[in-house]
């Protein structure tokens, strides 16, 4: 690691390398700050790291985030230590000195390969391996961990110079100290996730006692090709496919008893789905899948849809009930589980092969010790405190906290609680360093032109991805038959680390000049395989990605050897193009730095703050002639504060910025431009003005509508209200309420149908919020909600109970059977059917309350989104690039999204979201130019006969006829879609990337077998 | 600019049928222009050709070429190190072109692959309208600019003729009467009196009419 | 006899097919591995040449997949395309080959299985056409690869 | 009088002067022109002979108005400019002269397009004002077109035709001027059915003066059925049949319709005859001569004045 002592000003110091440190530290050095990222493990990655599917992609999407890893450690202004903890704070915010203390590793981490030597001879001596093989010494926690080694538990070694002789690269120092060292620092992000509760102390299930009783995280790793059981599905007891798996919820919390926890992990509602779904979609359909629960809570993005998915089309059975106890059967290999539903109220029991306790988060013991050596106070619950509206902001200033130690949370808000850190932690720490200097960093070009083409092929099995649907040696040995191959190799992980060193070892070596790799999708990793040529000398442009995967592996699985055959023949015309492909420039821009923000609610006001006081000049519009939004009608949130009074504030704060302009009643009408040098025009007041605005980036934060269905006599009945209105009521006329004898909620209303599939989360936290006031001003008064799901995630399951203790009745109904209103006189009666009761009920009520929840501003997202070229979800909201790693880019570049414009979510997690943005931004605009790329038409000036078709063909009016009298295209206008060069009649246009030579020998490739 | 369409295939390779190896020539100035015998074409027709002959079994060996101008004779001169190893040449360059390889290459088989049509002017971008006939003595001057021989269905000089209806030409609602379009010219420019002046008979000597021509700058000529 | 094994060349659009067809591997769909991708920036970077030069070398079928209509995101690739694909099979029948085994398909990026739907459909539909005449007499003849230097 | 055409001396004597129309057959049968002409003879004055009408091939105009020539009916023979160089005219000019025929209609002539060889070339050497001229040098100069002497000139009675109703209307006017500039002597109108836009024209030519310096014939044609109305409503390049007169023939019961066809054709000439400046009514009953008698007899324009 390379090691210059950083001078307070421009490091920030991320303690925790889980993906949200990751993502913190990424965020921080792509806007040119330095990171000095600390992780206690061996290797960083965290909990995403070992699990093998995750939701709601069904991806592993390892290697999604094992390029931000490996490129995290490559990364000039990230700082890794890993076996390192904090053990002091001093100093405030700008300047902080810590002290660091890093464990010994034992082993050289210059000369360590990985190899594994030393992991095969001596398994006993390794630090735990989480998950079932708990006796492995060395211990890499997955393929591609970063640092790229492994680590020796000393104590547990018994044949110290034994293992040292076995390691080939003598890379074991057998007297490693411990290293304790002190750094200043500008400003803090904590980032260390927690634990998953481990439920031995949970006797009634046996969990430790009975082998095939495990934990989410432990199926995780069984189901996982890097798992204990690389990737078998088998019941720990004795290694036989299970043919029955039940999953119960909410292991050790939303309980009342000694080991429990009083909140909801808010995660595991979606991984035992998701567990079900792969054991299903992976394994064999035929394995019975059943989940024991108290409230489905999918309350993310879609993943309603992910829910009824699962039930509808993969057949997973759900029980709604709290499972008493498991007990084995005779044979000790299955297991019963003994349970109570409402409809019958006997106990039964069922046999199951396995049980997967879905446990939740719990702060590790770490953590507290961390939070007092750095003076964050942590909630009831031990986790970090983070602000009522600002949640990365700790008690402390200059220090912020994101992901799970804030707060239960999945790995999509948890990226965006890490973008937001990053860009709160970047206010105290100066400007380090520009990309340029990072350019030189790279060795020197090496110049292949005129050289025959030396061609290495690099085929990855990529685990079951690719090599459990076809034979890769095959296809590799075939590889070194076709032209100008003098060198093939089987791959593994290519985009692994240890394979991308070895690729580029192989380049020197073998003196390649150009590459194919047979992998994934060039969408995805070809920046990766690109920038990895360009670190072994070679023009990144002379590479060609076979997508032997996506287009080939997933969905010709069942046919092996067609799926072989095409592999071949995938490889074929990537080595024939690649042939033909030559070096190219990339072309660079100035970039403007002005930010452009769309939709003047709480998202669009604090993203402009957040960008504001970094120094960006913000120009904020607002389609309305006011700021505030939705949120500027809201009263009260579940925490009590005063949202009206904190809304007003931003209001004032934003316009009296020096960064911020605001220009109201402006109609987005027309967009050009490409990120760094965007122009959007805008109409303008009533007389509606023609004015253009001239910006690097822009952030879409349109906000949603509150949704007011014709349903339960909503706006015909005086007594029948929308929780917003009510929550307004309850301020203005809290006499008149007080009064209410008895007021009934439904849930749900609008929401989960068939017209709006998905839930609008934020509906049952306002439901409990106004219960609880409700029940304030008149303890007496009698509430009941109404509801299919509580989904009060989070911390705000205290609020649930808190109702519950104050006397709400909850009763639940059916999708399909829902309650029904009808008007009585002043009041309404409400009549429903009560499971628990078996009866059908009728109360009438002073106030019939529906949650309506939200939907999307479709008119306004598919108008913006026609102008802007944006994708949306089919029920209109804007989507994001990827649904768990980048949730807050779009997927055009230099577009971000934030607040409800995205999905449902309360004003905190909208917050979040747009200091997120701002940190995402500061990223792409920290650079003073913007890479081009080299996709671009260029002309040959011998062939052009000035026949104007390119003049006219091209959709951005860039080719012009210059006095030389042949046609110029000027490569910073160009977009590369390569239209000219196919209407040129004189074929005197190419379009460097895609030249006509490298696809026609592609198809000369693919096609000369015929014969 | 001289404008050209290709010939239907099945007379192309009427031509050469009994031929084994093909120079398929094409020329990169109009016809390049008019998107019938550039670079493109000539790859386009070579791949039809080839498919044409592979079809029936037969084999072809086709060299594409394009010169920078058919029509001069330096240009034609580059295929001279490809004309033996061809049976015969097939050329997308207009009427002109296909002859000035014929007179530089005796003896060789020499076919044209476009219909060589109008001069003319892009009405918008793909399509293509006459505008002269090359009369040799120009009355742009007299008609406000607008040529009634190239236009008019029967060149009148003195139309419009009885036909002439809402703008149209009789023979096709898709040809402009001309007369329509000078008249219109005429008022724009406030000369409509000019209109009466009758255009006296043709001499059509300087046309087709006193043979094919020749242009002759005694300060160039070697 | 064997049933016939169309080679079919898929022109995909970066923004949209390549993604749809990268979906259809996400979502685990089957179609036939017969559709061998090529990727290019835009369906309106597709050159009727290589449609031409496609057949020629001995495909079945050729496909061009661009974005929806309208949804280009260069605006107006799609329709380029389009009209020069309807231009290439007026060519193909003139050679007396098929015009059908030319498409021009649109689909928006999220369309996995649209993409795969089009992919078996579109192998059926060649399957039942037969193998391309030319492919067929060039098989036969195994003739040495014609020398075509483009200069 | 410049000639001694038939024509020329009933207009000359002031009289309404009244021209038929005969086709030429298309094949070698004289029977034909003679038996249509005969259907004229009183009726009118001289009998106009097309030349190859509508670009169809028919037996030459010279070689029929020699027919009616020998019959003692006098022809108006047609020439188009798109059949004959100006060399193949001057000849014919000359040739037909020699027999006797003296009055001459020049005219451009329908493009080959629609007639029975679309593939053919259409010549147009002169156009039909430079005929004019050419005809009237050769008159009046005693010269060919090339400038040489023709030694015994033809004295042609120079007729043209002239459409009123083609577009642009405005530019008609100035059309006939330029005609009675290159040297015409009489006109006759394409058939008019539009009486507004012919009153409109007239009132044009009038203000020039025109008429003081040209015949002008108007030309009718009566219409068989509904069907032909609206054959020459829609088909026929140059023609304006208001819509009120085709209803008027559709209305009319079948049988009937022939019958209303001479009605308003005689009508129209009642109201011809009204308008100051029309010096003749050309009658083109293209193979209906029958028509003919009924029509002149109810116009009130027979017995034809001996001159």
């Amino acid at each position: 690691m390379t090691d210059h002592t950083n001078d307070a000003q421009t490091t920030v110091l991320v303690i925790g390398g889980g993906v949200g440190g990751i993502k913190a530290a990424m965020d921080l050095s792509e806007a040119q700050k330095d990171v000095l990222l600390v992780d206690k493990a061996a290797a960083i990655g965290g909990l995403m790291t070992q699990l093998d599917r995750t939701f709601p992609t069904n991806n592993c999407d390892l290697c999604t985030i094992s390029p931000h890893l490996s490129a995290g450690a490559r990364q000039q202004h990230i700082d890794l230590m890993p076996l390192t903890q904090v053990t002091a704070v001093t100093g405030e915010a700008g300047d902080f000195t810590v002290t660091l203390t890093s464990t010994p590793r034992y082993i050289d981490l210059e000369k360590c390969t990985a190899c594994g030597e030393c992991h095969k001879k001596y398994p006993e001596c390794v630090r735990f391996y989480p998950g079932l093989d708990h006796r492995a010494p060395t211990c890499m926690r997955y393929p591609q961990a970063t640092p790229q080694a492994f680590s020796i538990d000393m104590a547990a070694c018994k044949d110290v110079n034994g293992l040292v002789n076995v390691c080939p690269a003598n890379a074991i120092v057998v007297d490693d100290q411990e290293k304790v060292a002190t750094r200043r620092v500008s400003s803090i992000i904590l980032a260390v996730g927690a634990d998953l509760f481990d439920p031995d102390k949970l006797d009634h299930f046996g969990h430790g006692r009975y082998p095939n009783v495990v934990t989410g995280l432990e199926y995780e790793r069984i189901m996982s090709a890097s798992g204990p059981t690389l990737g078998e599905l088998v019941r720990p007891s004795d290694g036989v496919p299970p043919k029955r798996v039940a999953w119960i919820q909410c292991a050790g919390s939303r309980g009342i008893n000694r080991e429990d926890v009083s909140y909801c992990s808010s995660v595991c509602c979606m991984y035992a789905l998701k567990e079900a779904i792969v054991t299903k979609e992976r394994f064999q359909d035929d394995i019975e899948t059943t989940i024991f629960y108290m409230d489905m809570r999918t309350f993310g993005k879609d993943y309603e849809g992910y829910y009824q998915r699962a039930k509808d089309q993969y057949g997973v059975r759900m029980v709604r009930c709290r499972p008493h106890s498991i007990v084995p059967d005779s044979t000790g290999q299955q297991l019963h589980i003994a349970y109570a539903t409402d409809e019958n109220s006997g106990m039964t029991t069922e046999l199951f092969d396995m049980v997967v306790l879905s446990t939740g988060f719990r702060p590790s013991s770490h953590t507290t010790r961390l939070a007092e050596i750095l003076g964050v106070e942590l909630n009831a619950h031990q986790f970090v405190r983070g602000g009522n509206f600002e949640p990365v902001v700790t008690s402390r200033p200059g220090i912020y906290v994101c992901g799970v130690i804030e707060g239960p949370k999945d790995i999509p808000e948890t990226m965006v609680q890490a973008s937001a850190a990053a860009c709160m932690a970047a206010r105290h720490t100066g400007h380090a360093g520009s990309a340029a200097e990072v350019e030189s960093e790279y060795p020197p070009e090496r110049d292949v032109i005129g050289e025959t083409p030396r061609i290495g092929v690099f085929v990855c099995d990529c685990g079951q991805n690719i090599g459990g649907a076809m034979d890769v040696d095959a296809v590799v040995q075939e590889a070194a038959k076709y032209p100008h191959v003098v060198h093939v190799e089987m791959a593994g992980h290519g985009c692994g680390q240890e394979a991308l060193d070895r690729m580029r070892q192989m380049i020197q070596e073998k003196n390649l000049n150009r590459v194919v790799v047979g992998a994934c999708s060039p969408r995805t990793h070809e920046g990766l395989f690109q920038e990895n040529l360009r670190k072994a000398g070679l023009n990144k442009y002379l590479l060609d990605i076979a997508n032997i995967r996506d287009q080939n592996a997933w969905v010709h699985g069942g046919a092996r050897e067609l799926a072989t055959a095409k592999a071949k023949k995938l490889i074929r015309m990537a080595v024939g193009g690649v042939a033909q492909a030559g070096p190219l420039r990339e072309h660079r821009l100035p970039i403007n730095k002005d930010v452009l923000v769309i939709g003047g609610g709480v998202s669009g006001m604090s993203s402009a703050l957040a960008l504001g006081d970094q120094g960006y000049k913000v120009v904020l519009a607002e389609r309305t002639g006011r700021l505030g939004g939705l949120a500027a009608i809201i009263r009260r949130n579940l925490e009590g504060d005063d949202v009206r009074a904190y809304v007003a504030q931003l209001v004032e704060k934003v316009q009296a910025h020096d960064q911020i302009e605001v220009i109201t009643n402006a109609i987005v009408v027309d967009h050009s431009g490409m990120p760094g040098k965007f122009q959007t025009g805008f109409q303008i007041g009533p007389r509606m003005y023609y004015r253009q605005i001239e910006h690097g980036a822009t952030v879409m934060a349109t906000g949603a509508l509150a949704h007011r269905p014709d349903q339960y006599l909503l706006g015909r009945h005086k007594a029948v209200m929308t929780q917003l209105d009510l929550d307004d009521l309850l301020e203005t006329q809290p006499e008149q309420v007080s009064n209410w004898e008895c007021m009934v909620m439904v849930q749900c209303v609008g929401s989960r149908t068939a017209d709006n599939p998905n839930c609008s989360r934020i509906c049952c936290q306002s439901a409990i919020k106004n219960a609880l006031r409700l029940t304030d001003l008149n303890p007496d008064m009698r509430v009941f909600i109404l509801y299919r799901d509580m989904r009060t995630y989070g911390f705000s399951e205290d609020a649930y109970i808190e109702a519950r203790r104050r006397g709400v009745i909850f009763v639940r109904y059916q999708a399909d059977i829902p309650p029904r209103v009808t008007a009585d006189g002043d009041r309404v009666t409400v009549h429903f059917h009560d499971p628990i009761l078996g009866r059908d009920m009728e109360v009438t009520a002073d106030c019939l309350g529906l949650s309506t929840g939200l939907l999307a501003d479709d008119e306004t997202t598919e108008d913006l989104a026609a102008i802007f070229h944006l994708n949306r979800t089919e029920d209109g909201h804007f989507l994001e690039d990827h649904v768990k790693l980048k949730p807050l880019d779009m997927s055009v570049p230099g577009f971000f999204v934030a607040g409800t414009a995205h999905s449902p979510r309360t004003i905190r997690e909208s917050i979040a979201q747009a200091q997120g943005v701002a940190g995402r931004i500061q990223g792409l605009l920290a650079q003073d130019v913007i890479n081009l790329g080299a996709v671009v038409a260029r002309v040959d000036r011998d062939k052009c006969a000035t026949c104007l078709v390119c003049v006219r063909a091209c959709p951005y009016h860039v080719p012009f006829i210059n006095e030389d009298r042949y046609s110029e295209i000027d490569p910073a206008k160009c977009h590369g879609c390569g239209i000219c060069a196919a209407e040129c009649p004189a074929k005197a246009i190419q379009l460097s990337c895609f030249e006509d030579a490298p696809i026609m020998a592609k198809l000369e490739g693919l096609l000369e077998r015929i014969a | 600019m001289i404008t050209a369409e290709r010939k239907p295939l099945a007379e192309i390779i009427d031509y050469i049928d009994n031929c084994r190896r093909i120079l398929l020539v094409g020329c990169n100035e109009c016809v390049t222009v008019c998107a019938a015998g550039g670079r493109k074409e000539v790859a386009m027709l070579a791949s039809a050709m080839q498919m044409d002959f592979m079809k029936r079994g037969k084999t072809v060996d086709i060299r594409e070429m394009t010169l920078e101008r058919q029509c001069e004779p330096e240009y034609v001169e580059e295929l001279a190190p490809f004309i033996d190893q061809a049976d015969a040449v097939v050329s997308m360059a207009c009427g002109c072109g296909v002859q000035e390889v014929v007179r530089r290459f005796r003896g060789k088989r020499v076919y044209p692959a476009v219909n060589t049509s109008f001069m003319g002017a892009a009405e918008r971008p793909g399509v293509w309208a006459e505008r002269c006939h090359g009369c040799g003595n120009c009355l742009l001057g007299l008609t406000g600019g607008i040529c009634p021989i190239a236009r008019c269905s029967k060149r009148l000089m003195n139309g419009p003729c009885g036909g002439s209806s809402k703008g149209k030409c009789e023979v096709s609602t898709e040809i402009d009467c001309v007369w329509q379009l000078i008249w219109d010219r005429l008022k724009e420019l406030g000369i409509e009196d000019r209109y009466e002046e009758i255009i006296l008979a043709k001499d059509w000597r300087t046309e087709r009419g006193g043979g094919p021509r020749k242009i002759v700058r005694e300060d160039l000529a070697q | 006899m064997e049933t016939f094994e169309p080679v079919i060349v898929a022109f995909c659009c970066h923004y949209c097919a390549y993604t749809a067809a990268d979906m259809a591997g996400t979502m685990r769909l089957d179609y036939p591995a017969n559709v061998k991708i090529v990727r290019v920036p835009c369906s309106g970077k597709v050159d009727p040449i290589h449609m031409m030069k496609a057949l020629e070398l001995g495909a079945d079928g050729v496909l061009v997949a661009g974005c929806l209509e309208g949804d280009c995101h260069f605006k107006t690739g799609n329709v380029k395309a389009a009209r020069r694909v309807t231009y290439v099979q007026t060519q193909l029948e003139e050679i007396g080959v098929e015009p059908q085994r030319l498409a021009m398909v649109t689909m928006s990026a999220g369309m996995g299985t649209r993409f795969a739907a089009i992919a078996n459909e579109f192998t059926e539909q060649i399957r039942k056409l037969g193998p391309n005449p030319v492919a067929a007499a060039r098989k036969a003849q195994a003739a040495p690869a014609p020398v075509a230097q483009v200069n | 009088m410049i000639t001694d055409s038939v024509l020329e001396k009933v207009f000359a004597a002031g009289h309404i002067a009244v021209t038929g129309e005969c086709g030429p057959p298309r094949g070698a049968m004289p029977e034909v022109v003679k038996e249509k002409a005969e259907k004229l003879r009183g009726y009118v004055d001289a009998v106009n002979v097309t030349d190859n009408q509508t670009a169809m091939v028919r037996m030459s105009s010279f070689a029929a108005s020699l027919f009616l020539q020998q019959m003692d009916m006098p022809p108006v023979m047609q020439m188009v400019c798109r059949d004959r160089n100006r060399l193949a005219m001057q000849a014919d000019i000359i040739g037909a002269y020699a027999h006797g025929i003296n009055t001459l209609l020049c005219l451009s002539g329908d493009h080959p397009h629609f007639g029975d060889h679309p593939m053919a070339a259409g010549v147009f050497d002169l156009d039909s004002i430079q005929l004019i001229q050419t005809v009237k040098r050769m008159r009046d100069e005693g010269k060919f077109q090339g400038g040489a002497d023709i030694k015994g000139p033809p004295k042609m009675f120079i007729g043209a035709a002239a459409n009123p109703f083609a577009d642009p209307f405005e530019l008609r006017v100035a059309r006939l001027a330029k005609k009675v500039r290159a040297g015409v002597d009489f006109i006759q109108t394409q058939c008019i059915y539009n009486m507004d836009k012919f009153e409109q024209w007239m009132k044009g030519v009038r203000e020039r003066e025109l008429h003081k310096e040209v015949y002008i014939m108007a030309g009718v044609t009566p219409m068989k059925s509904v069907g032909a109305a609206r054959y020459m409503k829609n088909k026929v390049p140059g023609m304006d049949v208001p819509d009120h007169l085709v209803e008027r023939m559709a209305k009319t019961p079948k049988e009937k319709q022939a019958q209303e066809g001479i009605d308003i054709c005689v009508e129209t000439i009642q109201r011809l005859l009204s308008i100051e400046g029309v010096a003749g009514i050309h009658i083109m009953a293209i193979e209906w001569e029958s028509a003919v008698p009924e029509i002149v007899e109810r116009s009130g324009l027979y017995p034809r004045p001996q001159v």
